[in-house]
C-alpha cells in the first residue's frame, strides 16, 4: 500500500499522564507489561487493578467489571500486543454495549517486554478499524497531541463502549513496578469499591 | 567458565537447517529471542509472528499437510493457550516439534507467572506431547536434534522445554 | 429434549439462588437450554464469547466489581482457558465453570477425544477443583456444591457434566 | 438468500487442483456433500484453527490455491489469525466464511455477527484488503473467479440462510484424512517428514 502513514510523535508516559489528569473515581484495569508501569508511574491508586499475567484478558476483565458496576466508568489501558492476543474480546464488548467502558491501547507497534519485536499493527493491522468493524460507538486512532486532547473528554464521558488506539513511540521508559501480589491487588480494589462487608472470601 | 555463558541458539539453528525446517511460527519472546532472530534472517525459513500461540499449532500442522516441516516456538504461558489446538496434532498424529521457554519455574520474581509455569509440562503431556527439559545450555542442541528426529521420523508430537535457568531474563514481565 | 430440560432448569435455579449475575458462554448444544433460560431472565447478564478464555477474565472483573458469575462451555473450550486461569489462581478469584463433556462416554467424533481426555489433568494442573456429575440426577446437586466451594470457599471449581449424564445421543444431528 | 450448500457446491465446481480446509461444524458436511476429495482436509475439532491450518498449507504450497471454507463462529474464535494472515499476505489463500449468524452445530444460538459484528470490516482492518460480502446469487457469480484468481489473501463472507442441510458421510479419522491430503498434495513425499 502506498498510503502515507503519519509519523508517530506521542510518547507513552506523557499520554497516560495527560489522560489520567482528568481521572476522578474511574476504575482502571491495566494490561501486562508497559501499560502497567505507565499507569503506576503517574500514581498508584486503590482502583488500579494491574494485570501481571493473563495476556489477552485485559479488555474482558474490564467488561466484567463494567457490567457489574454500571454506575462507575471503567478504563482499560493496554498494549497492542496484549490487545491482539485477545482481539475477539472487542467483538464481545461491542455486543454487550457497556456505556461506561473505554479501551485505550498504547500502540507502540512493538512487543516491548520481549525485545521490541514488531507487532501486527506495524504492518497495517488497524485496531481502531477492527473496533469499528465489531461495532464500537467511537473508535479512533490518535496520532497527535490535538487528537489526544479532543479524545480525553470522550474517554471520560462519551456513551460507550469507546476505543482509542493511541500511536506512541517505541521507548524504553524506566520501570515503575507497582504491587504485584494478586491477592493484595484484589483486596484493596474491592475494599474501596464494595466496602469490607460486601465482599467475601 | 559458567555453563550459562554459552548460548545454544546458533547450534539449534544449524540443526533446524539440517532437518530442513521451512516454517517457524512464534509469538515474540525474550528467552528464545536469539533463535527467533536467527530464523528471521535465514532465507530458507519462513518465520511467522503470531497474534496468539494457538495459531502457531494450526500453522505447523498445515505446514506438514503441505509437505513442509515446521517448528513452533513459545513461552510457557503460551502453552496454556494451545491445549485445545493440540488436539488436532493428536487426532491426526501430525509430526510436531515445539520449543518452550520457561517462566514461573526457576527464580521467578513475578507471582502471576508461577501457576502456568508449574502446569506447563502437565498440560503438554496431557495433550499427548512428549516433553524433554533442558537445564543447561549445553544440553539444548543435542536435545533439539534428538527430539526433531523423534517428531519428524518417529511421527510424534515433541517439545523441548528450555528451563528458566537458561533463559532467565531478570525482573521483566 | 425432555431429558435436558429438567437438569438445566434445576441448575438455573441453583445459579439464581447462588446470586450469579453474569453468565458467560460459548454456545454449546449441551448447554442450549440453560443458556436460553439465562437469556430470558433479566436479572442475569448473559455474555456470549468468541473464545472461552475471555470468560475467565470477564468473571475476574465481575468479581472485582462485586458480582458472581458462571462460565458455561464444552470440554474443548477448557483447552482454550488454561493460561488465563493463572489470573484467578494468582488472585484467588472464585470461579465457577460448568463444562459439558465430549470425548469420553460413547463419543462418535474422534477429534473430540484428545481434549476430552485432557480436561481433568489440565484443570487440576492449574489448581482448579474438579467435580464430576456422571448421572443426570446428580448435576444440579454437584453444581450447587461447586458454587459453594467457589463463592464461599473462594476457589476455582469446574463441574464436568459427563456425556453419559447428557444422554448418548448423536450430538451432531 | 443463498443456501449454504448451493453456494459451496457452486464455489467448488471451479476448484481444479485447489486444496480445501474446512472448519468444524456444518462446513465439513457442505464441502463433503459436493463429493469427497483427497485434497479436502476436514477439521472436526479445533474451533478457530481452520484459517491458520490452511495458511500453513499455503506457505508450503505456494503454487496451489488453498481455500478455507468455514463458518462465522469458527472464524470469530480465531479472529487474531486474520491479522496474522493480513501481515503475511499469502497470495494463494482464500477464506470463505459462511455466515448464517447462528452456531449451527450447537442449537442455533446467535453469533456476534447477528449483533452487528462486521467480519468484512474486521478482515479489511486486519490487512486483508480483498475482502467482500456476498449476499445473493449475482454476487456469488461475480465473486467466483476471484476466489481462485484474485491475489490473496482473499476473504469472502457469504450470507446464507440459517436453514441447515442434512449431514453426509464425511471421513472423520484425522490420521486418515491428514495423510490422504498430504500424499495427494505432494506425491513424492513419503509417510513421514
Amino acid at each position: 500500500m502506498s498510503i502515507a502513514i503519519p509519523k508517530i510523535t506521542l510518547a507513552r508516559r506523557p499520554v497516560v499522564t495527560k489522560i489520567l489528569e482528568s481521572r476522578k473515581d474511574e476504575l482502571l484495569i491495566t494490561g501486562l507489561g508497559a501499560p502497567t508501569w505507565d499507569v503506576a508511574s503517574v500514581s498508584d491508586h486503590q482502583n488500579n487493578f494491574y494485570l501481571w499475567g493473563g495476556m489477552g484478558g485485559a479488555v474482558s476483565t474490564g467488561l466484567g467489571l463494567a457490567l457489574a458496576k454500571p454506575e462507575r466508568r471503567v478504563l482499560v489501558f493496554t498494549g497492542d500486543g496484549e490487545m491482539l492476543m485477545g482481539l475477539g474480546s472487542l467483538a464481545t464488548v461491542a455486543v454487550q454495549k457497556p456505556k461506561n467502558f473505554a479501551v485505550i491501547v498504547l500502540d507502540n507497534e512493538r512487543y516491548g517486554e520481549t525485545g521490541m519485536q514488531k507487532t501486527a499493527t506495524a504492518s497495517g493491522v488497524d485496531l481502531s478499524l477492527v473496533a469499528r468493524g465489531v461495532g464500537f460507538h467511537i473508535a479512533r486512532t490518535i496520532w497527535t497531541e490535538d487528537e489526544l486532547s479532543e479524545a480525553i473528554n470522550e474517554i471520560y464521558s462519551a456513551h460507550g463502549p469507546v476505543f482509542y488506539d493511541v500511536k506512541v513511540q517505541p521507548s524504553d521508559d524506566p520501570m515503575v513496578l507497582p504491587e504485584k501480589d494478586g491477592l493484595t491487588l484484589k483486596h484493596r480494589f474491592q475494599e474501596e469499591l464494595l466496602g469490607r462487608k460486601n465482599y467475601k472470601v | 567458565m559458567n555453563d550459562l555463558d554459552w548460548h545454544w541458539a546458533d547450534d539449534v539453528h544449524q540443526h533446524f537447517r539440517h532437518f530442513g525446517i521451512a516454517q517457524v511460527s512464534y509469538v515474540p519472546d525474550g528467552g528464545l529471542a536469539k533463535l527467533i532472530q536467527l530464523c528471521n534472517s535465514d532465507e530458507t525459513i519462513r518465520s511467522v509472528a503470531l497474534t496468539t500461540e494457538e495459531e502457531g499449532v494450526a500453522q505447523i500442522a498445515g505446514a506438514w499437510l503441505g509437505g513442509q516441516r515446521g517448528v513452533f516456538l513459545t513461552q510457557s504461558g503460551g502453552v496454556g493457550n494451545c491445549v485445545n489446538m493440540l488436539s488436532m496434532v493428536a487426532e491426526c498424529r501430525i509430526p510436531f516439534f515445539a520449543m518452550v521457554s520457561m517462566r514461573g519455574q526457576w527464580a521467578e520474581t513475578i507471582p502471576w507467572q508461577i501457576p502456568m509455569g508449574q502446569a506447563t509440562a502437565a498440560a503438554l503431556e496431557a495433550s499427548g506431547v512428549i516433553v524433554h527439559t533442558a537445564w543447561s545450555p549445553q544440553e539444548v542442541p543435542e536435545m533439539v536434534a534428538a527430539c526433531m528426529e523423534l517428531a519428524f521420523e518417529g511421527g510424534r508430537a515433541v517439545a523441548v522445554v528450555v528451563s528458566q535457568r537458561i533463559t532467565a531474563t531478570g525482573e521483566r514481565g | 429434549m425432555v431429558e435436558s430440560v429438567s437438569w438445566s432448569d434445576k441448575v438455573f435455579s441453583v445459579l439464581c439462588e447462588a446470586e450469579v449475575k453474569q453468565v458467560a458462554y460459548v454456545p454449546d448444544a449441551g448447554h442450549q437450554r440453560l443458556i436460553k433460560l439465562c437469556i430470558d431472565y433479566n436479572e442475569i447478564k448473559h455474555v456470549p464469547l468468541t473464545s472461552e478464555q475471555e470468560g475467565i477474565a470477564l468473571l475476574g472483573g465481575a468479581w472485582l466489581g462485586g458480582e458472581r458469575g458462571a462460565l458455561l462451555m464444552q470440554s474443548s473450550g477448557v483447552g482454550n482457558v488454561i493460561n488465563m486461569l493463572s489470573v484467578p489462581n494468582e488472585c484467588r478469584f472464585p470461579l465457577l465453570m460448568i463444562v459439558t463433556m465430549r470425548g469420553e462416554w460413547a463419543e462418535f467424533n474422534p477429534w473430540q477425544i484428545p481434549m476430552g481426555q485432557a480436561v481433568e489433568t489440565t484443570l487440576k494442573a492449574m489448581g482448579v477443583i474438579v467435580l464430576r456429575a456422571a448421572e443426570e440426577c446428580l448435576i444440579s446437586e454437584t453444581v450447587s456444591s461447586a458454587s459453594k466451594l467457589a463463592f464461599e470457599g473462594g476457589r476455582m471449581v469446574a463441574v464436568l457434566i459427563s456425556q453419559r449424564a447428557l444422554g448418548q445421543k448423536d450430538w451432531n444431528k | 438468500m443463498l443456501f449454504r450448500r448451493d453456494a459451496v457446491h457452486k464455489i467448488l465446481e471451479k476448484r481444479e487442483n485447489s486444496a480445501v480446509v474446512t472448519g468444524i461444524g456444518n462446513a465439513s458436511h457442505d464441502v463433503a456433500s459436493a463429493g469427497d476429495h483427497p485434497l479436502n482436509m476436514y477439521l472436526f475439532g479445533v474451533m478457530g484453527g481452520a484459517v491458520m491450518t490452511a495458511f500453513g498449507v499455503a506457505l508450503a504450497q505456494p503454487e496451489r490455491r488453498v481455500v478455507v471454507i468455514t463458518g462465522d463462529g469458527e472464524v470469530l474464535a480465531g479472529i487474531g489469525s486474520l491479522a496474522t494472515v493480513g501481515v503475511e499476505r499469502p497470495s494463494n489463500l482464500s477464506i470463505i466464511v459462511l455466515d448464517n449468524q447462528v452456531y449451527g452445530a450447537t442449537g442455533g444460538q446467535l453469533t456476534h455477527t447477528a449483533a452487528g459484528v462486521d467480519l468484512v470490516g474486521i478482515a479489511r482492518a486486519s490487512g486483508i484488503v480483498n475482502s467482500v460480502l456476498i449476499k445473493d446469487q449475482k454476487g456469488l457469480e461475480r465473486a467466483l473467479p476471484e476466489v481462485y484468481e484474485k491475489p490473496g489473501p482473499y476473504l469472502a463472507v457469504v450470507e446464507v440462510s440459517p436453514q441447515s442441510a442434512p449431514r453426509v458421510d464425511v471421513p472423520k479419522d484425522g490420521t486418515f484424512t491428514a495423510r490422504r491430503f498430504r500424499s495427494a498434495i505432494n506425491q513424492e513425499i513419503k509417510d513421514h517428514g
